[in-house]
């Protein structure tokens, strides 16, 4: 383990031939978190809305249906894994894929409301998200060729990486993780599904606190 | 010899770019691609390389004709 | 040097006999086979061709005739012999039904080549000299003037018909 | 010194900020989908630079991640500007469409069988996309996910006996490269049945 | 007042993806100056041997089959069987490398080669999101299109 | 040498079709250009060596032409 | 360096200028505008001899411009 | 242990009432006595309550779970001064539970309070801009060792003054009746949390208490130093009063003008890491 003064001692790591996750006092914080929210994806019934008839005092419950919830719940859990591999991996391109995951993931959760504007904030945010692939996997690209390495672990403390190649990893995390704006944006109130939507939120927020970490230590 | 070929498909090219009428392009991309098929076969004298002429050649070939086809089908010009 | 450039010139007049022959034999020029090579045959016409000459010259294009397989013939026979030669027709059978087309003549065009190839092979010959050849006259037919083109091709075609 | 590689990091760069520039002039959304595509040779192209037999572990992935995305944004559109149901304003009747596929399609889909893999994935799958959109064809959508399901099950299994028992090497790779070849031609193929054709 | 401004272009989410790119630009315009400064040693890990005698042109990396070959992986201790699956070709590509010197890449694409290696052991959790990157893209587009089928 | 020539040659053709395919406004000319292009690059891949290559590539090339062309086909009235 | 390489990143300029200025602005040029970087990132790749990486870019490459055709004939398709 | 965390969440609710009654008095009314914090508390734990029959159960109750923990878990690691990253971690996980609160009701109200907390994700960004230079001039994240840095080499505030403005700024953002507190603004009526009632209110109540101790504790410890306790407790009412002098003179920005406003300060100093990292 490098013992870089940022993150805390390391726990454990877990080979998978060049691809060694581990787990540090952060990560393990973090991956804590992320099984809390699965957990709450998985299990947790949607809200239901209630829509006041103005003039009167009748209301009436939106109802929701069966398939859509079953699709974005699914989903949800998906990018729940997805963050969860994103924090723990130990190799920067294995760590844009699982933010490219969880970029796609979240475009999911977002389209599968079938509202117009919903849809038109999912299309928005997959551009910006596929577009965002170029500094994300040219930061990859960049570290490889500078120093012959993507694990993290050899990385750590070597301070070779040159800052384009930080700079670029930001930006595309940036990218992958700004559906929350989206999603703001949109009129997601309409949309139902609070524990997917907080997925939506948590796996971005996830990945900003990683990239963060990654680009410490790198 | 391969000189000869690719010489006739560079002339080939050339009388591509220069013709104005689409329809009337086509029978200077089959110079072309005669002269590229017979290069191939020169540059690597192997006998895959003529399976390999020959998809170039039929690959072009249907290149070609889908799109004569499809001039013909839209303008009827 | 001069003698490579007499082969060539000798293998060049061959193969255009050859092929001519075997597509109008194969009735190329009577009209255009797929769309494509009519809106050709008419486009050439439109220039002050001939007719069933353009008719030809747009088969010519869209799929592998005669000529293709006189072609492809001789870089069979040249990379591989005869062997190369039977699978060069082969190839220019698959590559006609893909082509949409019945494929008598490219087919045909192949074998025949490369019984000629193999014999004048035994006179001195390359196989080499053919592809050049072919080259040479498919130049002459598709690539200088399509108007003369397509107006020789009309009067041999009114010959045989 | 300047070698190869600082040369097409500067042609790259060049490259990006040229249609990162167009792209951020753009305001039609299809415009935009067409760039997004161009940003993606741009990512290739950065890491194709490498070199290596790594780099082009590399690429593989990158692919995928395009296609996908892709795949997802044109039915998001589509969806979005609600002409989903439209008709196609064009028909293409020309004879090669008659007679090319099946060959072709053939062609493909044998040697993508052959290569397995990633590779053969795609090869396969453009074969078999090619005869589904010339010939038409009959939704068998449940069964080819289910049977794609399957393969993506026997690909992890195929990971972790390479993780696990490392000595069952030969095993997983099989397993694994016929699984990721079934899968990534389903998945691939079913984008040509899903293009709504005026039959249906 | 800028910051008024600024906040208008923000508050309008269809500017995002444009302000995206600008940033995209101005890393990119600024990391140009730092290009000559980098230096490549990108063939520390799994570097290429080019040998153009050989039957697997690109992709010949030595070993016979069922045993196996030098392999510079990052962690070489974590896979004991490395090397096995570079050196291993199947019947059928030892017979097409046998026949002809110009199919390397089919040979290689077949099960068994330096490609395999990578994607499948060393750096299989790569493979693995991969291909679950493959299958939420296809459920996205099927959810939709089944979706307008239901209605 | 002969090498050398050739490769230049084929630079040629495919800037050659490169730029016409960029300044061409029809499409279906633009199509052609792409197969001038295609038929600069293929022989490069052959001169590689790599002919598996270039046998499905250029089989691939017109599958993307003709996908292209269904965009081209007849109006429907 | 290799010849290849430097016809390929200049077919890749030349592509990316042409696609992102396309000369009539509509969806087809744009199109097939795209196939000259990809032609351009091909060359690179076959200059680093990454021919496996080649083969899958072009049927990919193949796949993704069906999905663009799809679009663009449903966006100018009549309901 | 648990006496700590009982202590640091009366503190905080003190630390509330405190800040009510300098903005009151600013404004020119007498203002709630400084306990009154405490007492709300008090009061709404022995409430009846339930959980709301639309509401999305799970995530109504869950998040209120959360939001202690991450305060204690934030405690606990400023006691045993662990890692500072881990402590920007939770910081930013904070958002999760403001979001969570606001989505689990059905209520709109609620939501556009989720929702503008979402828009203001930028005002995490100034955190993490500090805690880069803080690294940059410390070469270390461990808290211990900052401390050691600061016995050395005196107050971080000085050398790292964007930080600490940065910092500043981001406690600024999270306190009531803030320029920046947008997503309890009284249009929405009291923002994400106008939904949760009874004991989860009293709990709530509780967590943000111990926030405000913690975060203002961790501005003392980062830029000030090891200083002792009472010295500690001193500068955290100053900078609790300094707090409350802000919120009372400054209006309430629109929302978008609060995240360019924090959008910009986090450039700022991102210029200045990046002019520190390579210049210096």
């Amino acid at each position: 383990m490098f013992d870089l003064n940022i993150e805390g001692a390391e726990l454990f790591a877990l080979p998978f031939g060049d691809i060694v996750p581990y787990f540090s006092v952060y990560s393990a914080t973090l991956a804590a978190f992320v099984l809390i929210f699965i957990l709450i994806a998985a299990f947790d019934r949607p809200e239901r809305q209630l829509n006041i008839i103005f003039g009167g005092d009748a209301f009436y419950e939106k109802e929701i249906k069966e398939g859509d919830t079953r699709f974005s719940r699914f989903m949800a859990i998906a990018c729940g894994f997805a963050t969860l591999g994103a924090v723990l991996t130990g190799d920067i391109f294995n760590f844009t894929l699982f933010a490219v995951l969880v970029g796609i993931t979240n475009i999911a959760i977002v389209a599968s409301a079938g509202n117009h504007h919903v849809l038109n904030a999912a299309f928005q945010y997959g551009i910006v998200a596929m577009i965002a692939t170029v500094p994300l996997f040219g930061a990859a690209a960049i570290i490889l060729a500078t120093t012959g390495t993507l694990s993290i672990w050899t990385l750590a403390g070597m301070g070779a990486v040159p800052l384009l190649a930080k700079a670029m990893l930001i930006l595309g995390v940036m990218g992958e993780g700004i559906a929350p704006l989206y999603i703001g944006k949109a009129e997601i109130i309409r949309a139902q599904g609070a524990p997917f939507v907080l997925m939506i939120h948590f796996s971005s927020l996830l990945l900003f606190l990683r990239v963060t970490e990654i680009v410490l230590v790198i | 010899m391969g000189a000869i070929c690719l010489i006739i498909a560079l002339y080939g090219a050339i009388r591509i770019v220069l013709e104005r009428e689409t329809l009337l392009k086509l029978p200077f991309v089959n110079v072309m691609n005669f002269g590229i098929a017979g290069l191939i076969v020169f540059i690597l004298p192997h006998p895959l390389t003529l399976v390999a002429a020959a998809a170039y050649f039929v690959g072009s070939t249907l290149e070609a004709n889908a799109i004569a086809s499809a001039i013909a089908r839209r303008g009827g010009k | 040097m001069l003698e490579e450039f007499g082969r060539i010139v000798v293998a060049t007049v061959i193969a255009w006999v050859l092929f001519l022959s075997l597509d109008i034999y194969w009735r190329l020029p009577r009209r255009g086979g797929v769309s494509g090579a009519d809106a050709i045959g008419k486009a050439i016409a439109e220039r002050g061709g001939d007719q069933h000459g353009g008719w030809m010259m747009g088969n010519i294009v869209c799929s592998p005739d005669a000529s293709a397989g006189t072609l492809l013939a001789a870089c069979g026979v040249f990379v591989a012999g005869i062997p190369g030669g039977i699978a060069a027709a082969i190839l220019v059978y698959i590559g006609n039904r893909i082509c949409h087309d019945k494929g008598y003549a490219g087919t045909s065009g192949a074998l025949i080549a490369t019984i000629v190839i193999a014999g004048f092979m035994q006179i001195g010959f390359f196989a080499s000299d053919f592809i050049a050849g072919m080259v040479l006259a498919i130049l002459t037919i598709q690539g200088i003037s399509h108007t003369h083109a397509s107006r020789l091709i009309g009067y041999f075609w009114r010959w045989r018909a | 010194m300047i070698d190869t590689f600082h040369i097409g990091m500067f042609a790259a760069s060049l490259c990006i900020i040229i249609a990162f520039f167009s792209f951020m002039k753009e305001t039609d959304d299809l415009h935009r989908l067409l760039l997004t595509d161009l940003a993606s040779v741009m990512a290739l192209f950065l890491i194709a630079l490498v070199g290596t037999d790594l780099a082009e572990a590399l690429i593989l992935p990158g692919l995928v991640v395009t296609i996908s995305k892709l795949m997802a944004l044109t039915e998001i559109y589509l969806v979005k500007e609600g002409i989903q149901r439209n008709q196609p304003a064009r028909t293409l009747d020309i004879e090669v469409l008659q007679s090319a596929p099946a060959i072709l399609a053939s062609i493909l889909v044998l040697y993508g069988i052959f290569l397995s893999g990633f590779s053969g994935g795609a090869v396969a799958g453009l074969g078999v996309i090619f005869y589904i959109i010339c010939k038409g064809h009959q939704e068998r959508f449940e069964l080819i996910e289910t049977v794609s399901g399957y393969a993506w099950v026997a690909w992890i299994a195929a990971f972790f006996i390479i993780l696990i028992f490392p000595s069952q090497w030969f095993l997983a790779v099989m397993i694994a490269g016929g699984a990721i070849l079934i899968k990534v031609t389903a998945k691939l193929s079913l984008i040509g049945t899903m293009r709504g054709e005026s039959d249906v | 007042m800028i910051i008024r401004k600024l906040s208008g272009i923000l508050s309008n989410f269809t500017n995002l993806s444009r302000v995206y790119a600008v940033m995209v630009i101005i890393v990119v315009i600024a990391g140009i100056a730092s290009i000559p400064s980098l230096d490549y040693q990108g063939d520390r890990l799994y570097p290429k041997t080019i040998d153009r005698d050989s039957p697997l042109d690109p992709y010949d990396r030595g070993g016979i089959p069922f045993e196996s070959t030098v392999v510079l992986a990052e962690y070489p201790e974590n896979s004991p069987y490395l090397g096995y699956i570079t050196a291993y070709l199947t019947p059928l590509s030892l017979a097409l490398a046998a026949a002809t010197p110009h199919m390397g890449t089919t040979i290689v694409a077949h099960p068994g080669g330096i490609i395999d290696e990578i994607l499948y052991a060393t750096r299989g959790l790569d493979t693995v999101v991969e291909t679950t990157i493959l299958f939420v893209g296809f459920a996205v587009a099927a959810h939709l299109f089944r979706r307008r089928e239901d209605e | 040498m002969m090498e050398s020539v050739i490769t230049l040659s084929l630079a040629g053709l495919i800037f050659l079709g490169a730029v016409a395919t960029a300044l061409w406004k029809n499409p279906f000319d633009k199509l052609i250009g792409i197969s001038i292009l295609s038929a600069g690059v293929i022989p490069l891949i052959v001169t590689r060596g790599y002919l598996d290559v270039a046998i499905i590539i250029s089989l691939v090339i017109p599958i993307t032409t003709i996908l292209v062309l269904l965009l081209l086909g007849r109006e429907v009235r | 360096m290799s010849p290849l390489f430097i016809i390929g990143f200049g077919l890749i300029i030349l592509g990316t200028v042409a696609t992102a200025w396309p000369s009539p602005k509509d969806y087809i040029t744009r199109l097939i505008n795209l196939e000259l970087p990809a032609f351009g990132i091909l060359l690179v790749m076959l200059s680093f001899d990454e021919t496996l990486a080649l083969l899958t870019f072009i049927a990919v490459t193949s796949i993704s411009t069906f999905l663009f055709v799809r679009v663009i004939e449903k966006r100018e398709g009549t309901p | 242990m648990i006496e700590y965390i009982i202590a640091a969440m009366f503190a905080g609710l003190l630390l509330h009432g405190i800040h009510r009654k300098v903005i009151a008095r600013i404004q020119g009314r007498p203002g709630p006595p400084i306990w009154q914090e405490i007492l709300h508390t008090l009061k709404f734990l022995g409430k009846e309550s339930w959980i709301p029959k639309t509401a999305s159960q799970g995530v109504y109750v869950a998040v209120v779970g959360i939001s202690i923990a991450i305060w204690t878990a934030a405690l606990m690691l400023l006691i045993t001064q662990e890692s500072l990253l881990l402590l920007f971690a939770l910081y930013v996980l904070h958002k999760i539970v403001e979001h969570g609160i606001g989505l689990a009701s059905g209520s709109p109200y609620a939501k556009f309070g989720a929702i503008r907390s979402v828009v203001s994700a930028a005002s995490e960004l100034p955190l993490l801009s500090s805690v880069a230079l803080i690294y940059l001039i410390t070469g270390s994240l461990m808290l211990r060792d900052i401390e050691a840095y600061q016995a050395i080499n005196g107050p971080l505030l000085i050398v790292a003054f964007p930080a600490a403005v940065a910092l500043y700024l981001v406690i600024l953002s999270k306190i009531h009746y803030g320029p920046f507190s947008i997503v309890e603004a009284k249009e929405i009526v009291s923002g994400y949390w106008t939904e949760h009632f009874g004991v989860w209110r009293g709990l709530m109540n509780a967590a943000f208490g111990l926030k405000t101790f913690v975060l203002l504790y961790t501005f003392v410890v980062v830029f000030i130093g090891p200083i002792g306790l009472p010295l500690t407790l001193l500068a955290i009412l100053i900078l609790m009063i300094t707090l409350s002098f802000v919120c009372a003179a400054t209006p309430m920005l629109s929302p978008y003008d609060s995240v360019t406003v924090q959008t910009l300060t986090t450039g700022l100093i991102a210029i200045y890491i990046i002019y520190l990292g390579v210049f210096a």
